[in-house]
């Protein structure tokens, strides 16, 4: 199996992630398609690893799944935050910000 | 060399069907369990790609632990007992053109690149080489990593403090 | 020798050093009275060193480096001792020292803490003003130059909760800058061609015609604008009635015997460098002559005793100018002695009797002289000091002048000035019938003043006889311009038809007032509104600041303003819009990022190969 | 033995897959067996002989032919899978345990890390089934188990990491030979190596909620936990799941902290010493289990975060100091 072939499927699964949290309206729901995304962030950095024999990509996706766990722990965190203030995790419905 | 495209294909299409589904799934439960599919296939890829050491952590980590939080902020959020967790998406086509165009966008540079080949082996004691990495010239960025995951403990510890 | 030094440092330090006390000890000052006596120990002292400096009549130069620069410094300080300062010296201090006297009684209805911040003004005039006659530099002449111009300022609004005061003021401190401008841009243009500010090489250079000509005319002229501010010359000279609405003492110390002379002791002392311009020389004269008169004129039709003095110091003034401007400053500055004294003496004389009757309206006094002696006798003195009656101090100065004058073959000023000694005995007799003689018309029972007034007002008096007497008896000082022999016969009788015909109209009666003006209606009509010229600078004002003040306030609301505006607004529209892109849905962001990464992307693909 | 690995890691699995199911299935009557001489009662006798020998084949058969029910509410598919994802990861686990050396399925070099790994993954089979039964109780339950789980995991994995760090290896054959020579184990390290081991038997007790932590069991307020909608054949593959797992980890801890295969004796008595051994670590926390009262959600969390936690970070610290200073077994 060529490096294409992994490269190839880790765009693919980023697009789908990235379809996903364009698209999402559950705050839950989007942070899957993050998760999807960074997860084909790692395929890359292991296959690139792998192909070019260099430790860096390993170890950086390393860090990738630990941030991203961290991450996934703070967001949840602020979605609940979110939900106990609100009564509500729809994206569309968060928009203080609205100019 | 056979087991390994087979493998590789299975591997791939599970990997983008469940994918697939954890976005476009209805039931938000039923796209987190797709989502732990998808995570677990990604750590067959790394099977695949020589870095077992890699495949424990994603499961360890990911499936494990991801997936863990996220139910249980679904449970957090979703009434506990309840109807089914419907959830729709929103511009679904804006959304397929854009991500379609990232795809079309990347792949054109996947083209353009060279063939690689694999060294014929995997780097051999792939653990002890990643162990001293991280305490060699990726120091500083594990500590940097120990810090940044103190601070989320932090702030999901202060987000989720009782309301006084 | 070190005392040549030390004592006009003295002399100048005095005051100072009251100023300081009592400007950062407020306890001190707010005790009033002994502020007053502080200040009063203070110029009396430097009193008794100016007579000293004067008596012994040495000369002095000190200087000390200021402005550091290459090749030597570029200003320097220090004092100047010559008879000219010396006598300025003497004059200053004596009449501070007496009007601070005098000021203990008048301003005893004064809250202390007001009375102290009057004594503390006092003292930094003294110091500004012994400062500005010991300068020996331009530069250090316009600094206490402008100091005495704060004075002036501070103590015209000493009442400064009087709206007239107040404004008085202001118009006192404008007017004079005016002029000041010019004085500061002609000294800096001198010192652009010279490249000194020292009177001491200044007259060298002009002794050796070192003194580049070109523009110097124009230098001069510009110098010469600062004592046409300060003295009050025409037509400048409309601040200083206006300046009669501070308390009567200042009046006759700052308005009257010193700070108004400023400029007449600039031209004085400047006269080496004035010689140098008759163009200039010429416009003094001429000025100061047509001042004389004007001013004259205008105290003829005046009510307020006050305003009648400070029309006559206009006067005055117009007279030692001219004297200046004729090249027979020596007379000038005589003149400037002696009217000084019995100006101040003047000057105090109406403070007691308006302190006495409560007004300043001639037409309400009347019969004074028998409720106050003491006043109306010192009153007269100095009256006929004024007017030129000999043997008194203001005979010989007067008459000097217009020998000066006559000498210069300037018969048109002469007739002038001789027109105006005879308006002087006039009005100010005028002045002297409507408020000692005749009926009484005052409430309340007028008395003499008491002797913390009545002592500085015989002082000035005796002096002003002894002044006279001394040149009466010891001959004319002034021997460069010896005067023709009928000079003194013809002036004394211009002063007796002026005093004559006062008497004829305000005590006699035998020539009604109202008939001469109506047969002088022109001028009457003209001097009654100040020929003028306080409508025109009103007008021109209001014509040309205020227009000037509308072109820009219309151009600043709706040019610039409107420039701001439209951008303002577009601005405003422009957020409008755009703040619909700001949906704060985050997945609507997330596009943005998207369409971000595509861009770099596809730049990445067909431009950066 | 000229098989290609590939054939010979199927064969291996086949073997030691059917070998778990034996045992499991006796392993459970071991200890009811066990749990009613504590209780002073005879246990199981009737079915079969001599004891009641046969009684698991017995339950197993009846569990099968049972009829199977699912609710009308339940979230069909997730319901139906939850037993297979449940039951995966639990036998996945002996994938990288060696019963002798080279006698075993994988010997991965990251042997306990696949172990820790798996094992976390069956949390989503528990959760799936919880879920999927739409039934409050099993979802309270699986609550509960998640809560727990989570808690237990970091003590757990710390606790099995200080032999992994004392031989400098994740490789659980490397781990075995680290031990080997008299009092050798790990278990008798002084004091890292007790109370490691003490660490990893609270930490198991919780991670497979047993008493005193089967707070997401408790039949007097869940009624049975996740799988009280459960029936038949689903039943069983959890059963089956759980024992499996409680099976494995006692296979890890001997093999951890008991030496594994090592023992007098021949070499091809090896796999009965691990055995032996993994069944009294098997006792250890049955003995446990019918020892202690269930404790309460709050303090089960207590226990964990503020005593297991800390307590197991600091053995591994200690054990790196250790070996770091050179007095380990590592390199």
């Amino acid at each position: 199996m060529g490096l294409h072939a992994y490269l190839t499927l880790s765009a693919l699964v980023f697009a789908i992630g990235l379809f996903g949290v364009l698209t999402r309206r559950n705050a839950i729901g989007i942070l899957l398609g993050i998760e999807l995304m960074l997860n084909a962030v790692n395929i890359n950095l292991v296959a690139f690893s792998r192909f070019t024999g260099d430790l860096g990509g390993l170890v950086f996706s390393l860090f990738t799944i630990s941030i991203t766990v961290a991450e996934v722990a703070l967001g949840l965190a602020i979605v609940i935050v979110i939900f106990r203030v609100r009564k509500t995790v729809e994206a569309d419905r968060l928009d203080l910000l609205r100019g | 060399m056979i087991v390994e495209t087979v493998g590789f294909a299975v591997v791939a299409v599970v990997l983008l069907a469940s994918s697939l589904a954890v976005v476009l799934t209805k039931n938000l439960f039923h796209a987190v369990l797709y989502l732990a599919a998808a995570l677990v296939s990604t750590a067959g890829i790394f099977l695949l790609l020589a870095s077992p050491f890699l495949f424990a952590v994603q499961l360890l980590l990911y499936a494990g632990g991801v997936v863990t939080i996220v139910v249980f902020a679904i449970m957090l959020t979703e009434r506990l007992v309840g109807e089914r967790i419907a959830q729709t998406s929103r511009d679904i086509v804006n959304g397929a053109i854009v991500a379609a165009a990232v795809l079309v966008a990347v792949i054109g540079f996947l083209v353009q690149a060279p063939a690689m080949t694999p060294p014929a082996t995997a780097v051999a004691e792939q653990t002890v080489a990643i162990g001293k990495a991280l305490v060699g010239p990726f120091a500083v960025p594990l500590e940097l990593l120990g810090l940044l995951l103190v601070a989320a403990l932090l702030g999901a510890v202060y987000f989720a403090r009782a309301e006084d | 020798m070190r005392i040549l030094v030390w004592l006009p440092l003295l002399v100048l330090g005095l005051p100072f050093a009251s100023f300081l006390l009592l400007a950062v000890v407020p306890p001190l000052r707010r005790t009033g009275r002994g502020a007053g006596v502080i200040s009063i120990l203070a110029i009396a002292g430097a009193f008794l060193g100016a007579l000293g400096v004067w008596t012994q009549g040495f000369r002095t130069e000190s200087r000390w480096e200021w402005i550091p620069a290459d090749g030597g410094p570029m200003a320097t300080v220090g004092i100047l001792v010559d008879p000219l300062s010396a006598a300025m010296l003497a004059l200053i201090t004596l009449v501070s020292l007496l009007v601070q006297v005098y000021s203990l009684d008048y301003l005893h209805d004064e809250p202390a803490r007001g009375l102290g911040r009057y004594y503390a003004y006092h003292s930094l005039f003294a110091f500004s003003m012994l400062g500005l006659v010991l300068s020996p530099t331009f530069l250090q002449m316009f600094i206490f130059w402008e100091l005495v111009g704060l004075c002036s300022y501070l103590l015209i609004g000493y009442w400064y909760d009087r709206p007239a005061a107040a404004r008085a003021a202001v118009k006192a401190f404008w007017v004079t800058k005016l002029g000041d401008v010019g004085f500061v841009v002609g000294i800096v243009m001198l010192w652009g061609t010279t490249g000194t500010f020292d009177f001491t090489t200044l007259f060298a250079m002009a002794r050796e015609n070192q003194i580049p000509a070109e523009g110097l005319t124009l230098t001069l002229f510009l110098i010469y604008l600062g004592a046409v501010g300060k003295s009050a010359q025409f037509p400048l000279h409309v601040w200083l009635p206006d300046a009669m609405e501070g308390p009567t003492p200042v009046s006759a110390l700052i308005h009257a015997a010193t700070m108004v002379t400023a400029g007449v002791f600039l031209v004085t002392r400047a006269q080496p460098l004035f010689l140098l311009a008759p163009d200039v020389m010429g416009i003094i004269a001429a000025v100061g002559a047509f001042t004389a008169l004007l001013a004259a004129s205008m105290a003829c039709v005046e009510t307020d005793i006050k305003r009648v003095l400070a029309y006559s110091t206009v006067s005055q003034l117009g007279y030692m100018m001219t004297a200046a401007g004729l090249a027979a400053a020596a007379a000038g500055f005589f003149h400037l002695l002696t009217h000084g004294v019995f100006k101040a003496l003047l000057f105090l004389g109406a403070g007691a009797v308006i302190h006495a009757v409560g007004t300043n309206d001639m037409f309400r006094m009347g019969g004074l002289g028998r409720a106050m002696p003491q006043t109306a006798i010192v009153f007269i003195v100095g009256t006929l000091a004024l007017a030129g009656v000999p043997p008194l101090a203001g005979f010989f100065s007067k008459e000097a002048i217009l020998a000066g004058v006559w000498q210069h073959g300037a018969t048109t000023l002469f007739v002038i000035l001789a027109l105006t000694a005879f308006l002087t005995a006039f009005y100010m007799f005028r002045a002297v019938f409507l408020v000692f003689f005749g009926r009484a018309h005052a409430a309340g029972h007028p008395h003499d003043a008491p002797w913390l007034m009545r002592g500085p007002l015989w002082i000035l008096a005796i002096l002003t006889v002894a002044i006279g007497l001394r040149y009466a008896i010891g001959g004319h000082g002034d021997d460069a311009h010896p005067a023709p022999g009928w000079l003194a016969p013809f002036s004394v009788v211009l002063a007796l038809s002026g005093i004559a015909l006062a008497w004829a109209m305000y005590q006699r009666g035998a020539i009604e007032p109202a008939a001469l003006s109506r047969a002088l209606r022109p001028i009457d009509f003209m001097a009654r509104r100040r020929y003028g010229l306080d409508a025109l600078y009103g007008g021109l004002y209001q014509a040309f600041i205020l227009g000037f003040s509308g072109l820009i306030g219309w151009i600043d609301r709706y040019f610039v303003d409107g420039i701001l505006n439209v951008l303002s607004a577009w601005t405003l529209r422009g957020g409008d819009g755009l703040r619909r892109i700001q949906t704060g849905r985050a997945q609507d962001y997330l596009y943005g990022v998207a369409f971000g990464v595509l861009l770099v992307v596809v730049w990445f693909h067909w431009w950066a190969q | 033995m000229t098989l290609p690995p590939i054939a010979f890691q199927a064969l291996m699995a086949f073997i030691v897959l059917n070998a778990i199911l034996v045992v499991v299935a006796y392993v459970t009557l071991l200890e009811r067996k066990f749990a009613a001489r504590m209780q002073s009662r005879i246990g199981p006798y009737y079915v079969g002989w001599p004891h009641g020998w046969l009684q698991p084949i017995a339950d197993a058969l009846k569990l099968m032919m049972k009829e199977d029910v699912v609710p009308d509410a339940a979230d069909r598919w997730v319901y139906n899978l939850a037993p297979i994802v449940f039951l995966v990861p639990c036998l996945l686990i002996f994938a990288t345990i060696p019963f002798a050396p080279g006698l075993g399925v994988a010997d991965l070099n990251i042997g306990v890390l696949f172990f820790l790994a798996v094992s976390a993954l069956e949390i989503v089979g528990l959760f799936m089934g919880g879920w999927g039964s739409n039934n409050k109780y099993a979802l309270l339950s699986a609550m509960r188990a998640v809560n727990q789980i989570i808690s237990y995991d970091l003590p757990f994995i710390f606790a099995a990491l200080v032999p992994v760090v004392l031989a400098g290896s994740m490789q659980m054959s490397a781990i075995v030979g680290a031990q080997a020579g008299l009092l050798g184990w790990f278990l008798f390290y002084p004091v890292i190596g007790q109370l490691a081991f003490i660490a990893f038997i609270v930490a198991t007790l919780a991670a497979e909620n047993r008493v005193p932590f089967d707070i997401l069991e408790a039949e007097s307020e869940l009624v049975a936990g996740f799988r009280v909608e459960y029936s038949g054949m689903k039943f069983a593959l959890i059963q089956l799941a759980e024992y499996a797992h409680m099976l494995g980890t006692s296979f890890l801890g001997a093999l951890l902290f008991l030496g594994g295969w090592l023992g007098p004796g021949p070499a091809w008595l090896g796999p009965v010493w691990f055995l032996l051994k993994a069944l009294v670590v098997f006792l250890l926390v049955t003995w446990v289990r019918w020892s202690f009262v269930r404790i309460r959600v709050d303090q089960i969390l207590a226990i964990s975060w503020k005593l297991l936690l800390p307590l197991s970070l600091l053995l591994l610290m200690a054990s790196a100091f250790v070996v770091a200073f050179g007095a380990g077994h590592g390199a």
